[in-house]
């Protein structure tokens, strides 16, 4: 399955170290099918121009295209307003910037939790410094949140910040419950959903979140490109983020005006070509059943954790049913950049350190772990491959 | 799809034209098939929202029938009234309420109906239906 | 010679309702040449992985492609802080918040022009609603700026911001002389270099300026990538803009501490693949003589300017020696949008509008105008095509 | 370029190995070269910064020659400390002032020497330089 899909993915015919590439490294980011890679060639080989009040053909195709990625992340997540960002970490940002300190005072109340992606916090901390907002972190314990200590955190808050699905553990949290926790309380809810969207189809509006943050990058679509989803509620009560370019309405010497659609929230030249592709990857993703690959991928996964575990190594990654194929690792003494660079040698990527979760390794009380992370063009011989290549490593260490 | 006559005869109209720029002449020259709203009458209400150029539409039902007043600074965006105002005036609220756009796309007036192509057109086009159905409520 | 260029420029081949693209939309952004598609393929084909902290070969090759633009932005502009934006917009709300937030107070004065594109207002009319600081607005008198007025604007003001190069007139302000003169009050200075960078090579250091921003989608590179260049002084001022990523050197639960070099202001993953597109882009420019095809594309605009006068138009450029090949125009009685609509039926891309200026637009008395603007790929025969287009939208319409 | 023996030896026996595996276990075998600097003396001012894994360097001039102790987590950190250990130890400053870290791009020992693909060696070999430098104003 994941065999046959390699083929629509041009690096997989690349060598490294004169082994074919096994990429484990798709937390980070996932490599990109053809027809995406060609959606932006030919974008600018063949329609490029500036998009929005525009009449040149051109600047039509442009803006069509332009705006066809953002209808496409409208439909395929059934939200009414999606502002297009760099990625998730600007979408969260913008969340603090655009709702943020607009909506909460010195004193309120925002719950995140331990197991955020640094992009989840110091946004966060930034906003707490400017306008002395509290911060509650909810704690981790063996690798899932503490609900109870959730609901303690949950006592007046105004906003809760969670991440959907943990790029260092690939845990898949209650959303459903911890949302509706939430909003009991009042709170409005962002989730942190760049590991959520490459693995499960997200229905916004049944989900009931205020905010979902997302990045192409991670779901086949190209670098530079990312989306904030928003719902009805909270987009009333957004001022803009940045000014420039398109988002105004008006604007004189004595003040501007804004745009009312999310376009607002996008000051400048957007980011066109990566709209094209990003457009491609979500039709691409459209014809791919996440839910069947889901399930091959977390067997895949849960093989190569038992045979670490049967190795010696540390595991991290639980690897529960809905949690995503994450497998999170150390070596009692080799170092992760060691070991991560004599899999580099026989052509296996995988990712070490903190992955932007310094807090989790201090809950977890390591440095940083060796992650190797599996997408729908993996397949069981990756997997044998890079159980082959471990052995190797533990040859020549030990 | 088939179309009322008199659209018909527009698409049958614009088919024949080959080269775009002739097309666009045609379409202007529909700019005063409009009955115009005088500049005095222009209001934030009849404001067509959206379009790049100015453009106002009032609709009103007379006799049963569908009327309207439009005036644009553009001669395209009056153009496209026109072709609107031959579509729906004289005619039923219902069977207005019955059109769709695309024959504007068929007829290759616009190259697409998206609201960054369709000139304002769309735009129009639904907010004509929308007075339509406020005014038979 | 802009004949020969186009066989660099894949778009070139393409027809607009039947007839060969003349693209005079260069102001809004300008086309790719192969060389810079071919890099984002190239990338995105075979060394596709996120940046930083890379121990994988493919992570190596990508940091090391990212990194690559900017030493070429750092190297050509001669500067020693390249932040990397989305483009000039971002740059300029960057300024405003990691610089304007922390370095000026209620009542300081921020200098600003009449000229000024949307992107170098707005971020300084909200930082004046979040801070009160007051704007200076210079005023443009015959498409000039009013030397005399600036003169008695700087007294006490604390920053200034300039835009190099008009992208509604092309007029070119004396920015080394405005520079002089506000750093004579002490003054901090922003140039927006958006439309300056594609036409003339800029010396950051020898300039003298603090900020220096522009975008990579009009001087032939990719959308969503640009730049901030910083003095070492106005660096040293600055706080963090966005959070989260590789900002950041260590986060704990109770703060972080940031990086001290530009990756302080890039939160998040940073736009790779444009990064290589965008180093594509400056080699290749590295290779053209600016200085020359300046003046042949002025001679150009100057001809089509008077041409236009000749039949009944009104030209705002003045196209003075150093200013950019721009030209903006009105008819006393078509609409702009007609005239642009007429000329695209007949191949010819112009845009229409305010051009993201509505203060000037104001100040010259008009709605919009039509703006035909040349780049290096255009030539002579684009000239006569673009007025005998002319010709016949006058034919039709008078 | 023409290397110091101690390092032409090095280059050689690098670019003898085929296989990229092999040579960084041949490049971990040279952490036993370091003089290491023991746990307790690793401190701020011998940290090697802009390093992934945690790496200490200490330079001194010893009877006119350069003698650097080192320590690294990453054993191929060290191994790299190894290798620059036999480039300097003993050497008289100036000799170390005159190497170019290109001989471990030569070697194949690394892909480039950009910081973000060099595992700390430009980083480590500059932070030696330097050193020396300070040592001998
Ligand atoms: C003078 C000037 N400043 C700023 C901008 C904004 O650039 P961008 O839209 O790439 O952020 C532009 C481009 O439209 C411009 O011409
Ligand atoms: C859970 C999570 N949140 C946020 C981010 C930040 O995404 P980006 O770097 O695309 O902005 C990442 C990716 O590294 C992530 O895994």
């Amino acid at each position: 399955m994941g065999d046959f899909m390699k083929e629509d993915f041009p690096i997989f015919s690349r060598e490294i170290n004169g082994r074919p590439l096994v990429y484990l490294d798709n937390a980070a980011t996932t490599q990109k099918p053809a027809c995406v890679i060609d959606a932006m060639s030919e974008y600018y080989s063949s329609s490029n121009a500036n998009v929005h009040r525009a009449v040149h053909t051109l600047a039509g195709e442009a803006t069509e295209g332009y705006e066809e990625c953002r209808k496409l992340l409208k439909s395929r997540y059934n939200c009414d307003f999606a502002v297009i960002t760099s990625g998730t970490t600007e979408a969260i940002n913008l969340a603090a910037r655009a709702w943020g300190e607009y909506n909460l005072k010195a004193g309120d109340a925002v719950v995140l939790t331990e197991m955020e992606h640094h992009s989840d916090i110091v946004p966060w901390q930034m906003l707490a410094e400017r306008i002395a907002v509290e911060l509650r972190f909810v704690p981790v314990e063996e690798g899932k949140l503490d609900m109870d200590a959730l609901e303690v955190a949950l006592e007046g808050a105004k906003l809760v910040c969670v991440v959907h699905t943990s790029n260092v553990l690939g845990v898949r949290n209650p959303v459903e419950e911890i949302i509706a926790m939430s909003k009991k309380v009042g709170a409005r809810v962002l989730i942190d959903a760049a590991q959520a969207v490459p693995h499960e189809l997200i229905d916004f509006k049944e989900l009931g979140a205020d905010f979902l943050a997302f990045s192409a990058h991670k779901m086949c679509g190209p670098t530079g490109i990312g989306a904030l989803l928003i719902s009805e509620d909270a987009f009333s009560e957004m001022e803009p983020f940045m000014g420039g370019g398109d988002m105004i309405e008006t604007v004189t010497l004595e003040g501007s005006t804004y745009q009312s659609n999310e376009h607002k929230f996008e000051a400048g030249t957007p980011r066109i070509a990566e709209g094209f592709g990003w457009a491609a990857a979500l039709e691409w993703i459209s014809g791919i059943d996440l839910e069947s690959h889901h399930s091959r991928l977390l067997k895949i996964a849960r093989g190569v954790s038992t045979q670490l575990s049967e190795r010696g190594m540390t595991v991290y990654s639980t690897l529960n049913p809905q949690d995503a194929a994450v497998v999170s690792f150390t070596h009692p003494t080799i170092h992760p950049e060691d070991f991560a660079r004599l899999l580099d040698a026989q052509g296996i990527a995988v990712r070490t350190g903190h992955h932007c979760a310094q807090p989790l390794m201090d809950k977890l009380g390591v440095n940083g772990t060796i992650r190797a992370s599996f997408y729908l063009y993996n397949d069981d011989s990756d997997a044998e491959i890079f159980l082959a290549g471990i052995d190797r490593v533990l040859e020549a260490m030990t | 799809m088939t179309w009322p006559a008199s659209i018909q005869e527009i698409i049958e109209e614009f088919q024949e034209i080959e080269d775009q720029f002739e097309r666009l002449e045609v379409l202007m020259d529909f700019s005063s098939e409009v009955d115009e709203l005088p500049v005095e009458d222009w209001n934030e209400s009849n404001l067509v929202r959206g379009c790049q150029s100015i453009a106002h539409i009032e609709v009103e039902i007379r006799d049963e029938t569908v009327w309207m007043k439009a005036a644009a600074d553009a001669k395209m965006v009056q153009g496209l009234q026109g072709i609107l105002s031959i579509a729906v005036n004289g005619s039923p609220p219902q069977s207005v309420l019955e059109l769709t756009p695309a024959f504007a796309e068929e007829a290759g007036i616009l190259v697409s109906l998206t609201p960054s192509r369709s000139n304002g057109f769309r735009t129009m086009f639904d907010m004509v239906q929308n007075r339509v159905k406020e005014a038979i409520k």
